[in-house]
């Protein structure tokens, strides 16, 4: 269906031309532009008059011979979308991009940044060589040097302070393969400290939803969309934030003439499209899906039978739901009752529904309660598992699912294994190293402030600081922070400084700091806005696009990139970096043990077949290289609705794009993936399966395995619980098994074989043998309704810290103070001080942020990319047209924004507009560089900064963390906006 | 070959969709739903270019001016440019020419009255008065040529001497229209200052015109140092002078002052005036030059036969010579001879 | 005569200075369309010219140069 | 011959400015510079909607006409291209320009702004067909490599459609047929003195 250009002769043509200047080796093209004056210097001067216009020149003969023209693909690295760049490059240079036609995904379209992201590379604003801080100046140093001195820096702290003061911070833009490395790096050094961007974006989503039904992932995918008849897309803005994604919804929407309903507070470009539109007040997402629900309840709307077979405990959620009546909804939230009535009916009758959240719903400290209200409502109305339905999370980076699912999380090791004893040895068998080894190498808590201490193997299993509040880690008493001593030294790999909210805590946290070592191509926000004077290194690392890898879309599927052009200046990959720095802290060998590594890069190769190696809980065992590698070469095939191969293609037939995980088995067995999470209308070789049995079999005499619902020619016809080999022998599957799985077992069990399970057999047997039997290896069991070891069992409205509603404050309090991941959460005492201060009176505006389609995360990379940066030049404030007259203040201006914690404030432009209401302001999250007025620049070494700078809206943003996650709160703040 | 490629890339761009149609029919063969349509109340061309003649919006680069997304006014102004001035620019030129020859065949050159005072000379015009006029002047003629080039040059010229040539000159006119027009608006300010005092109308001029200028008919009317035509000739130069300047400067400047819409109505005044402008400077021309005998000496040399002057500014002349009694150049005045 | 020559000179003169004055009014468009918060380095011109050197010698094009030199690595 | 033509379609245009950069992108077009962009309509009121704009090679192209010095010409397939050798920077076309497609690399006064840079179509100019020439005065010609704009076909959502009009035409008319809605072909009236009739 999809025509490709031929890359015939015409194609070389045009480089022909593009290269006929440039010459042998491995010029720039930029630097041949320049020379050639394309690109640097003036015009024809007015006074000189330049006659004769533009001269002709030669045309560049036809005997020049055709350069070699190589085409490449990769990911772009922008958002979970996972759109395919084909890039062509020339001599080592990269000199063209070519709409991928051939990808499902994204059918050769970008957005502005993936339409721009050759400049990426290219960036002459890039990190050049490794610098550090000497008195205030940055210094240039060699990668040895560099390496050398943080080895020996921490080093020492380790030996002082213990491993926990080194807080190891990776990044979302790591392949699969680079996340894996660092989480295995982290544990080796022996702390749990391990986090990442999932953090800040959807750690609430991955908690709530893998707490209702097993996974903590999208369940459908982009593609998939396509089906739905309703949609509503909650704290979401797709538009800007997944524009490509927009292609799917917006198809799906015409093409079935679906309903699509957005709500947010804000009227979004994606609103525009809506065909319903729902303002809410920000952070009362749980009154407004609890409000739809009691519309579905009260009318009988809801699955009856789908709640029956596949749901526990909804009963539990219908008392909640019963005291959210239409006023009381209208009271908080401000949305009518007949609206929601309307949304209520179309979500609930005209299937098949989906709904589509992103960070306006789990960036709250409600977050996991939000993300769960969700779940609920896609289960009540049976809108789980189907094509066309589900809970379509879109993700923020190219690889934030998959570092996710490779552990760059405080509470858990690779692949969701979580760090109770049996994961640690899990890893322990995958990694080839002694678990005792690994438990030497973390710290021994002593007792202090009344806690009890921790031995090494209770440190081991106890979560880390999470990355929103590394800060606290730092500046707390030490005896506030449980651990062996607070933070001392920050590792922060491909992560900005300025998407955490409360910046100004965070920047005395960095000034107390004994070592910052920032490993990015840019120098981030941590870099340049403090005032450190030594101790701070700058390491050079290429992006993603110069290295081979694999990346996990939002839909779970792997796409392998392969290196566009070798890593530019010093720079070196993530790969080679831990590498390095694993060899100086003497861990290379037992790091490395299985995986090749070639002139100090590990092989990205080697390290996927480890992960398939270990990856059996998540099905991350089936995609081997070879696989991804032929699913990238034969996109093609995939049909753009089911993702699915015609079946008898020979490399990749029948499989689905990407195998998205799970992808059961050895690669040999050539399981095709799971594209919609939990469709038991299919076999679980066809990617069929169920609600995961992960939560027992029964609670409270009322069984938590699926009642007559099980996956398409399953030979067990009911519910079942995840498999081990004591169900094996139960069953007498045990006998499928062949001899060498069996040994394997044998080695894994020891002397408890039964327990061993189809998450920890390294043989992939059990997982084998399930297929042929057509049941899925993580058991049948039933949705959670009720998810009763979390803090709020059936999620309840809480208003946020800061409210503008602080009379609401004594019905819908937060959460009680408690402490979470090592440190005090101290949310109630801070939202019973705003209320008693009657802060809502001095800041009446709600604060919220969000993204703008040019800009990611926190923004240098784009930032420094002229393409993108020309398009958005100036952090501002979006201001409603009568606040803005309210305060005289006129489209353009200058104004302040103040937030109520320290007097802090921020100088922008005001953009008045109503997109958002009275009352609500809307900052986007991707500047920095400007700090309380003062422009920052001069910080940044020579040449890095950023093409556009701006004020952080994390300047004035506040305390609120979610207890599950430690999520922030930074879509429902407060503050004050004055002319400036 | 190339044609087909590109066409079967057209379908690509769009044609998916409706494959996926195709492909996934059994799935949605359901009735269409009842969702409300999404753009009942979305905008549409016609609906903008009834509240407003062009369609402006929000844009979040600098240049403001992109926010503009249709001024179909472009058009109107091309409509303008290219199909009327040519015609009205040709027709006050050639008209103005036309009738110039006209007059000049039937009146012929108005003829220096000789008496007794032929020969003798008055000083008109001061140096700087000339040097005021001719750096206006020739700024004039410079622009008038280069700004007639705008319009007529791609038609006349262009064929003669091939684009490349014509392009380079072009770009000379351009260059010269437009760093000329400073020296001409200073001269323009100059002559303001030099001789508006002597050109604020009064009733000797009702009677001059009543004489009919002394061109129809016998004998001089009585006359200051300028006759009313004179005047005219100088209001003409100044108001159009600053009108023209007002106008370029608008354009020099783009979006200083106005808008798109703003700088296309300047241009049309611009030009309009200016060709009105250049058929009157001809006319000035012809009686300054070839239509009177002895009219050009008062800019050539500043001096002028006192006859002439007699005839033509005799009340200027009176007051100059009782002004000027023991000046050098004058000779004592004696009783008109009646 | 001496006056036309005078007068002719001087209005050649004065439309030479006119151009300086005006060039230096003159803006590239980089520069008019970025903004404070902006630093733009090799901002280009427009496509134009093969043989351009980049290097424009002459008052008209001071603006030319980089807005802050001493940063440039 | 095809005539080749632009059609934004409103009702899928999403302001994500993938046009704009790959604009860039693909011509290396300078800071300053916008061939093409987008622009909202309505924004933050119901029924906003976002169009994304360059050039339109417009039927009968105003520019054209009024240009001094004649620098514009037609190609086969209907692209209004225009000789940077010839352009004198006058602003003419700028004037005439329905969609504010011409810009200049100086900005201030009239007379010397410098040479005229538009959209190409992606398909160069009067030098031949890509040589490196052509490529440093004009950007990349991709018409003659038989691959249409860059713009088009990175649009995110395939709104912005490129290639022959009775084409886009037909593609488009079938879109609003199937969903029940449609803004219209924007610009076509001005630029083609025709509509999209469905």
């Amino acid at each position: 269906m999809l025509i490709k250009r031929k890359s015939g002769e015409a194609s070389r043509t045009k480089h022909q031309a593009v290269a006929a200047g440039l010459a042998s080796g491995t010029l720039d093209r930029r630097a041949f532009l320049r020379r050639s004056g394309l690109v640097a210097g003036g015009l024809a001067a007015a006074g000189s008059i330049q006659l004769g216009s533009v001269r002709k020149a030669q045309a560049a003969g036809s005997s020049v011979s055709g350069p070699e023209v190589t085409v490449k693909k990769n990911i772009c690295t922008h958002c979970s979308v996972g759109c395919t760049v084909t890039a062509e490059v020339v001599n080592g240079v990269w000199v063209g991009q070519e709409p991928s036609f051939a990808s499902p995904i994204n059918r050769g379209t970008h957005c502005a940044k993936g339409a721009a992201i050759r400049e990426l590379v290219h960036s002459d604003r890039r990190l050049k060589y490794p610098m550090k801080l000497v008195g205030g100046q940055w210094t240039k140093v060699s990668w040895e040097q560099a390496i050398d001195e943080i080895g020996d820096k921490i080093t020492a702290i380790r030996e002082k302070n213990g491993a926990d003061a080194v807080y190891w911070l990776g990044s979302a833009k790591f392949t699969n393969e680079a996340a894996y490395l660092f989480r295995k790096l982290g544990a080796f050094w022996g702390t749990n400290s391990v986090d990442h961007q999932a953090r800040i974006c959807h750690s609430t989503t991955v908690a709530g939803v893998a707490n209702t039904w097993g996974y903590g992932a999208q369940t459908n995918s982009y593609n998939d969309i396509r089906n739905a008849r309703t949609m509503i897309i909650l704290g979401g803005n797709p538009a800007e934030a997944h524009p490509v994604s927009m292609q799917h919804v917006l198809s799906g929407k015409e093409i079935n003439r679906a309903n699509m309903i957005v709500i947010d507070p804000r009227f979004t470009r994606t609103a525009a499209h809506a065909t319903e539109y729902v303002r809410i007040r920000s952070g009362t997402d749980i009154p407004v899906v609890w409000g739809i629900l009691w519309h579905i309840f009260q009318n009988g709307w809801e699955d009856k039978e789908f709640i029956k077979n596949r749901v526990y405990a909804m009963d539990d959620v219908r008392k909640e739901v019963a005291k959210w009546t239409p006023d009381e909804v209208e009271r908080v939230t401000g949305v009518p009752g007949e609206q929601l009535k309307r949304v209520a009916q179309l979500f609930a009758t005209q299937k098949p529904s989906t709904l589509i959240w992103c960070m306006g719903a789990t960036q709250h400290t409600v977050g996991t309660a939000n993300v769960r209200a969700l779940c609920i409502l896609c289960l009540a109305t049976g809108n789980v598992g189907k094509p066309g339905t589900g809970a379509n999370i879109f993700r923020g980076h190219t690889n934030v699912q998959g570092a996710t699912d490779m552990g760059l999380d405080v509470t858990s090791l690779p692949l969701y294994y979580g760090l109770v004893e049996g994961a640690w040895k899990h890893w322990a068998r995958v990694w080839e190293v002694e678990y005792d080894w690994l438990q030497s190498r973390f710290d021994e808590v002593p007792a202090q402030a009344g806690r009890k201490a921790r031995s090494r193997k209770e440190n081991m299993e106890a979560p880390g600081i999470t990355s929103t509040r590394w800060f606290d880690a730092v500046n707390l008493p030490a005896d506030q922070v449980d651990q062996k001593s607070p933070i001392k030294a920050m590792m922060v790999f491909g992560h900005g400084g300025n998407t955490v909210t409360r910046l100004p805590d965070a920047i005395t946290g960095m000034n107390n700091l004994e070592l910052l070592v920032v490993a990015d191509p840019h120098p981030t926000t941590f870099a340049a806005l403090d005032a450190r004077k030594d101790n701070t290194y700058l390491l050079p690392i290429c992006t993603t696009l110069e290295c081979d890898g694999s990346r996990t879309a939002s839909n779970r599927s792997l796409q392998w990139g392969e290196q566009i052009v070798k890593p530019a200046f010093e720079s070196k990959s993530d790969y080679e970096v831990t590498y390095l720095l694993a060899k100086k802290l003497g861990l290379a060998e037992k790091l490395f043990k299985n995986i090749r590594v070639e002139n100090n890069v590990p092989l990205a190769e080697d390290l996927l077949r480890e992960i398939n190696r270990g990856g059996w809980s998540t099905g991350y065992c089936g995609q081997s290289p070879e696989r991804l590698k032929a699913h990238m070469k034969n996109q093609a095939k995939f049909d753009l609705v089911t993702l699915r191969a015609p079946k008898d293609d020979p490399e990749v037939g029948g499989d689905y794009y990407g195998l998205p995980w799970p992808c059961w088995g050895k690669p040999e067995l050539r399981h095709p993936g799971t594209h919609i999470l939990y469709n038991n209308d299919l076999h679980v070789k066809d990617g069929g399966s169920a609600f995961r049995a992960r939560f027992g079999v029964e609670r409270n005499g009322q069984t938590l395995l699926a009642e007559d619902a099980f996956s398409k020619g399953s030979d067990l016809t009911d519910g079942y619980p995840e498999f081990t080999m004591g169900v094996f022998k139960k069953l007498g599957w045990d006998k499928d098994l062949t001899a060498e799985e069996m040994a394997v077992i044998t080695r894994v069990g020891g002397n408890t074989i039964d327990a061993v399970s189809w998450a920890t057999d390294l043989s992939g047997g059990i997982q084998r043998v399930c297929l042929d039997h057509g049941v899925v290896p993580f058991g049948n069991g039933k949705a959670r309704a009720n998810a009763w070891n979390l803090p709020d069992p059936v999620p309840v409205h809480r208003e946020p810290i800061y409210t503008p509603r602080p009379d609401l404050v004594a019905k819908y309090p937060t959460r009680p103070d408690e402490r979470q991941f090592r440190m005090p959460n101290i949310g109630f005492t801070v939202q019973k001080a705003a209320v008693d201060r009657n802060i809502a009176r001095d800041f009446p505006i709600i604060l919220t942020s969000g993204r703008l389609v040019e800009y990611e995360g926190g923004g240098e990379e784009t930032r420094s990319n002229p393409w993108l940066a020309e398009l958005q030049q100036e952090m501002f404030v979006e201001i409603n047209t009568r606040d803005a007259a309210d305060r005289g203040i006129k489209d353009g201006a200058w104004v302040w924004v103040s937030g109520p914690e320290d007097g802090t404030q921020t100088k922008v432009k005001a953009l008045v507009t109503d997109r958002v209401g009275k009352g609500v302001a809307f900052m986007p999250f991707h500047f920095s560089g400007w700090y309380q007025g003062k422009d920052m620049r001069q910080y940044y070494p020579a040449g890095t900064d950023p093409v556009v700078l701006g004020e952080s809206v994390n300047t004035i943003t506040t305390y609120g963390f979610d207890p599950v996650t430690g999520m922030q709160e930074p879509k429902a703040a407060l503050c004050q906006i004055r002319a400036a | 070959m190339r044609l087909g490629t590109m066409l079967t890339r057209t379908f690509i761009a769009a044609t998916a969709l409706m494959a996926v149609a195709a492909i996934d029919a059994p799935a949605r063969a359901q009735a269409p739903t009842t969702a409300p349509n999404p753009t009942a109340d979305s905008v549409n061309e016609d609906l903008l270019f009834k509240q407003d003649p062009k369609i402006h919006g929000r844009i979040s680069i600098p240049d403001q001016k992109a926010a503009n997304l249709i001024q179909p006014q472009g058009r109107e102004w091309r409509g303008f440019h290219e199909g009327w001035m040519p015609w009205i620019g040709a027709a006050a030129i050639l008209g103005m020419i036309a009738a110039l020859a006209l007059f000049f065949f039937t009146r012929g050159r108005i003829k220096l009255e000789h008496s007794e005072e032929s020969g003798k000379k008055i000083l008109r015009f001061n140096g700087f008065e000339r040097f005021t006029h001719w750096m206006t002047a020739t700024c004039f003629v410079i622009l008038a040529l280069s700004g007639l080039n705008y319009i007529f040059g791609k038609r006349l010229l262009m064929p003669l001497i091939g684009p490349e040539a014509f392009a380079t000159l072009a770009q000379w006119a351009k260059y010269s229209h437009v760093y000329l027009a400073w020296p001409f608006m200073l001269g323009i300010v100059f002559m303001l200052a030099v001789w508006l005092k002597d050109n604020i109308p009064n009733r000797i001029d009702w009677q001059w015109i009543k004489a009919g200028g002394g061109f129809i008919g016998k004998g001089h009317p009585h006359a200051e140092r300028f006759n009313a035509g004179q005047k005219v000739v100088f209001w003409m130069v100044t108001g159009f002078g600053a009108a023209m300047g007002i106008t370029g400067l608008m354009m020099l400047f783009p979006f200083y002052a106005t808008d798109i819409n703003g700088m296309q109505i300047m241009q049309g005044l611009h030009s309009l005036i200016g060709v009105v402008f250049i058929a009157a400077i001809l006319a000035h021309i012809y009686i300054g030059s070839l239509g009177m005998e002895g009219a050009y000496d008062a800019m050539g040399s500043g001096e002028v036969d006192l006859a002439w002057a007699r005839s033509h500014h005799d009340l200027w002349v009176e007051k100059e010579q009782a002004k000027t009694a023991s000046g050098p150049q004058l000779r004592p005045h004696q009783a008109p001879a009646e | 005569m001496k006056a036309f020559a005078v007068a002719v000179i001087c209005a050649v003169a004065l439309g030479i200075a006119a151009s300086y004055v005006l060039a230096t009014s003159q803006k590239f468009a980089w520069q008019a369309f970025s903004t404070t918060s902006a630093r733009v380095s090799q901002p280009g011109t427009n496509l134009v010219g093969p043989r351009w050197t980049g290097d424009v010698k002459g008052p008209h094009d001071e603006v030319a140069g980089d807005p802050q030199p001493g940063k440039r690595s | 011959m095809a005539r080749m033509k632009f059609l934004c379609d409103a009702d899928r245009c999403i302001e994500c400015n993938a046009c704009v950069t790959a604009c860039k992108n693909e011509h290396e077009v300078p800071w300053g510079i916008n061939r093409r962009r987008v622009v909202t309509l309505n924004d933050g009121k119901p029924g906003e909607r976002s169009v994304s704009m360059a050039c339109m090679h417009c039927t009968d192209a105003p520019c054209a006409s009024v240009c001094p010095v004649n620098c514009f010409y037609t190609t086969a397939d209907a692209v209004v291209l225009h000789s940077k050798d010839l352009c004198i920077g006058c602003g003419y076309c700028f004037y005439a320009c329905p969609f504010g497609a011409p810009q200049y690399p100086r900005v201030g006064n009239f007379g010397s702004r410098g040479k005229m840079d538009k959209c190409t179509y992606c398909s160069g100019g009067p030098e031949p067909d890509l040589s490196t020439i052509e490529y440093e005065k004009y950007g990349s010609n991709r018409l003659a490599e038989g691959k249409l704009p860059l713009c088009a076909e990175m649009c995110s959502t395939k709104a912005l459609l490129a290639g022959d009009g009775e084409m886009i035409a037909q593609i488009y008319k079938e879109r609003v047929i199937k969903r029940g809605y449609g803004s219209g072909a924007w610009g076509w009236k001005t630029a083609y003195r025709e509509t999209v009739a469905i």
